[in-house]
């Protein structure tokens, strides 16, 4: 897939696209500023340029199927969910967080979506999820996010081969953005993610485009297979990570964050009158959950 | 019927009356059903249901965990038990965490099966008894088969549970017989403890009337056993022994008065000395019975050493029914 | 001093001091130097014997088994000690049985270093103390970081074990100040206790005169010393706290004058009950100094749950000082 | 590589090369004997039909090269050390053990060879020693024997990766028999070998002959670019087991097993002159071997 002009992205896009997109993006801005007033705690990672991705993908799913996310899961949360107040109120330990105040940024169960911290660890466990799909619950999918670092981790490759000998309904998204906290991939994976996954009988697309239109047309019918039967798919998005890896921590030159920043789909320069409605919107209303979600109190813990 | 067949028909009977529940694991089907026979015939009779899977212990674990949390239940064979260290991180980290870090309580059936111990010349890294590692862990329950147990009962307290549960299985035990109607030999008889969530209770007479209470998992019970009649015979010093079902969670409190009579009590198992189940038990003895045994509770364990493979190494080093009788005999007075 | 800081200077020292020493994990690298700035520095002063590694935690510990197999000395950072689950395998498995699986002695000195612990809202799966994962395994060395201990001396100790070593590292301790001169705080000053291959002793006036002994590892130290102070001068209660170096092996030999004198002994460590630590000690204890105790030993664990991330939730799980208090007090007349 | 005739096979080799074929083929043979009597305990994993894979290899291997086994590995020891005496004594647990009994048929140590029973364990192993050789005595490597089914475990992509980003002196042997205990390869393994090695950045080859010098030829080559820094190789020999998995285990059908002799590079007529008495003469050998180390007392354990 072609790269379109990066000002095309936001203004090819539906209200809802758009306003899902700058929702992420100014929850992930609040909680930096957040954790920068010492009012969060523990860490979070936020998905600052990714935002995309799941907002591309939430369409191509179904109630029934399942989403695994990692650390770096807010946007996944976001885009599936719309529901800026429970995953705040759970990063920061208030009534009605998602689960409590026990799993926070890291570990969210909701439906059919689940996080841990542990990379590569939810692999395996939505291949299972998958094979229980594959034969209980025909035409559904699991579907699990990682990153270009996880790759490094054995039990990725244990469960892509199980996903592929079986058949199960398995898409694995890896959002490479070329690094691993401070790694950069080419440090830490050798050959490439695409050879990888096929080398494993899996299927794979690789996606350079930040469009959700364009990222949606491709994988709709790769989707549709994967749920018909034809096998595990994996999908690479060549990503930028714009913020740190979780705060304060990014490593890298300057020259390499504006290099990431250079591939942001936010409009350096503002955009159109409607992105420039649609953004201070959403950034208010971000503040209006931030205010309201801070004046809760304390999540209490059941049982 | 031997206790390979006992908890082979015991799978049989749960995949027939239990359509959710799956099985997988190394080398699982037929005409082989897993390298100790424990899964014979289940995939003839269960098509589909029963998978073999590549060697990935942790990925495996990982698979079984994802069918429970889908709505399915799942019992994994580990070959050998010791390969279980490969899927600490999932049961662990994932299994275990996940029935209760969510803020709310989920349902995870699953029973990671781990055929386990010495005595068989397997060597080093095929014959451990790795039970003491999974102990203590919140969501995670560790049981043992034992020859005295109902095992169609045990699967069905397990997947009950509704959270991952370890079975230990004592290579040693699939081999000998299962014990009924209450007989362990021409010496020994034996009942349920009630109240104590399967605690089996083996003694000549009377389960009241002990000079000593050996307790131990299933897989010591015929150490235990040949122990008791050595003292029995030749030192007429009569113990009770008792097998529990489950050894975490694991509450002494029904055992007490039994322990308290006795005043004397050796707990025995195969793994290697330092944080083992035992120190646990008897952390838990002392604390209950403080100034009401006659002697601290005795360890009896096996050498700090790695398991040889050439028999009469092995022998050295793993519990004897000898280290039994000496540990009840430096009990009493 | 920090303790991060004094921890840093040791590798620095150890790496200068002996070529043979790697250095890998995920991060180490400069300008980053590790997840909690461990190593910050090395890979700029050593470079080529500091590697980055992928995220594989398994891999990373087998190859630093390797490296010490074949001559080199390796130490490990995993990045929190929660994934060294993942390693499980490669450690007991791999390296402990290594030396002395094959019949005879084996070199193999691998430093695996666990930051570990809660206490900062890291939540469920990056918060957890699994010492007692690990503890009992022959050819496994278990240590925890002492904010009273010499971490050059720790560090050359490991090395010289020429077996695996797991140290734990309390990260609530990185950014506490490393204890010197002998003194702990206004009440409290400190020393070694000869003979007992490095066990801090924490006393107001005179070690032999306390009403209690807490045995504790590093982690545990701050906690420990508030309890002790309050008791000091709330309850006029005066306790003598023992920090040891290494928790398995672990001979409380050498410690039981001081515990037999004080006669009430609490153990206290962050990990959850069942099959602890603080159970092994407290069965030496008790086997040992049977009869000479005023109560049994009691042990303080946090909660039996899940460490949540929230701050508020996170400190009604973990052992806080207050626990240590109720223990003590309850243990006295 | 083309397949010469199955005839041709023994009749090139030298004396010495026969020899030691003959010797692994009659020590294996005797081994499975002695359990039948009840002689040996425990498991045991007897390399009948290949042979050939570590004869082959070991002339290409020198004294600093370091030899990683696993649980089907007396033929990778005698052709390492031609010591059967040391071996039958350690499986047999007899005096003169190579590990005094304490390891057994699948856990030996013997200068720069070591063997250990959990499958894939021994390739993160295999990498730091290859990492330590690349640095400390460049020109050395670290080679590490494997199954087919052992390609299941994520320890071996986990070590592969890391070979590959830093350029290990590590040569991965595949024996590809086609199946692991009961379960063929394509029931546990998705996708090829060959494939996946590529896809980790490894060099890669596929070897369908069982003629030793052929094998040399095609090697020596390789071996030595990974000597001089080209990084990890992985090699895989299409085999046969033409035994069973360890003791009375096969669940092959009779036409499987057939197929599976039928690529035996024991002749089946019996040979030539000189095969027929070398044959004899290392029955004979392994008779006395036998003879005489069942004659020794038990080991003794050391410490
Ligand atoms: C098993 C495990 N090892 C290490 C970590 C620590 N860690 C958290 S995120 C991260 C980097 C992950 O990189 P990548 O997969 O590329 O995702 P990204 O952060 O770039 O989104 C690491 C090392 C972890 N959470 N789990
Ligand atoms: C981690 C681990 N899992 C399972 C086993 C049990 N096991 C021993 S050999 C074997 C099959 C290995 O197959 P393959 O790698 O193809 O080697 P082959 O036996 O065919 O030579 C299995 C499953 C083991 N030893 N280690
Ligand atoms: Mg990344
Ligand atoms: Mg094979």
């Amino acid at each position: 897939m072609p790269e379109r002009l990066l000002e095309e992205i936001t203004e090819d896009l539906s209200d809802d696209d758009l306003g899902l997109l700058l929702l992420i993006r100014h929850f992930e801005r609040k909680l930096l500023d957040l954790f920068g007033q010492g009012l969060v705690q523990g860490t979070t990672h936020t998905c600052l340029g990714q935002e995309y991705v799941p907002v591309a993908l939430t369409p191509l799913l179904g109630e029934p199927d399942y989403v695994f996310s990692n650390h770096r899961g807010h946007g996944h949360y976001l885009a599936r969910f719309r529901d800026p107040y429970g995953l705040l109120a759970e990063i920061t330990g208030r009534e009605g967080a998602v689960c409590g105040g026990v799993g926070g940024s890291q570990h969210i169960l909701s439906g059919r979506y689940l996080s841990t911290g542990i990379q590569g660890e939810s692999l395996p466990v939505a291949a299972g999820v998958a094979l229980h799909l594959r034969d209980a619950e025909p035409g559904a999918l699991a579907l699990a996010y990682i990153g270009d670092g996880t790759w490094g981790e054995g039990a990725v490759y244990e469960a892509l081969n199980m996903a592929a000998l079986w058949r199960l309904p398995l898409v694995v998204v890896t959002e490479n953005n070329g690094i691993a906290q401070t790694t950069p991939t080419a440090a830490q994976l050798a050959g490439t993610i695409g050879d990888r996954a096929r080398a494993f009988g899996c299927r794979f697309l690789h996606v350079d485009s930040r469009h959700p239109h364009e990222i949606r047309d491709a994988l709709r019918p790769l989707f549709e297979r994967t749920r018909q039967g034809a096998g595990p798919l994996v999908v690479e998005f060549a990503t930028h990570r714009i913020g740190p890896h979780s705060k304060g921590d990014d490593t890298r030159s300057a020259e390499e964050i504006r290099h990431a920043r250079d591939h942001d789909w936010y409009p350096r320069e503002g955009g159109s009158p409607r992105f420039a409605r649609m953004d201070a919107e959403a950034r208010a209303f971000v503040e209006v959950v931030a205010g309201e979600v801070l004046g809760r109190p304390l999540s209490a813990r059941e049982g | 019927m031997r206790v390979a067949e006992s908890l082979n028909r015991a799978l049989h009977e749960v995949l027939a009356e239990d359509p959710s529940v799956r099985v997988l694991g190394e080398d699982v089907l037929d005409p082989y059903g897993g390298a100790f026979k424990i899964t014979k015939g289940l995939s003839s009779r269960f098509p589909g249901r029963v998978l073999a899977t590549p060697i990935s212990e942790n990925g495996i674990v990982g698979v079984a965990g994802g069918l429970a949390l889908a709505g399915g239940k799942a019992i994994v064979e580990i070959m050998f038990s010791d390969f279980v260290a490969l899927a600490f991180d999932q049961i662990v980290n994932f299994a275990s965490k996940s029935v209760s870090m969510y803020g709310r309580p989920l349902r995870l059936p699953l029973i990671v099966r781990c055929p386990s111990g010495g005595g068989r010349g397997y060597g080093p890294t095929h014959s451990q008894s790795l039970q003491k590692h999974f102990i203590g862990v919140p969501g995670l329950a560790v049981y043992e088969v034992s020859p005295f147990d109902d095992h169609r009962e045990l699967f069905g307290e397990m997947l009950a549970r509704g959270e991952p549960c370890l079975l230990f299985e004592d290579k040693i035990l699939y081999t000998r017989q299962l014990f009924g109607g209450g007989v362990a030999d021409d010496l020994f008889q034996y009942d349920v403890l009630p109240g104590a969530g399967g605690v089996a209770r083996v003694y000549v007479d009377d389960p009241e009337q002990a000079d000593c209470v050996i307790i131990a998992p299933g897989g010591l019970a015929h150490r235990a056993l040949a122990a008791m009649r050595t003292l029995l015979l030749e030192r007429e010093v009569s113990c009770l022994l008792l097998v529990p079902r489950r050894l975490y969670p694991f509450d002494v409190t029904p055992l007490s008065p039994l322990l308290e009579r006795a005043g004397a009590v050796v707990v025995a198992e195969e793994s290697t000395a330092g944080g083992t189940w035992g120190a646990e038990v008897a952390h838990q003895v002392h604390s209950r019975l403080w100034g009401r045994l006659r002697r601290p509770v005795s360890l009896v364990h096996s050498a700090a050493s790695v398991i040889p493979a050439a028999a009469h190494l092995e022998r050295d080093v793993l519990v004897q029914d000898t280290a039994i009788v000496s540990a009840v005999q430096e009990l009493l007075p």
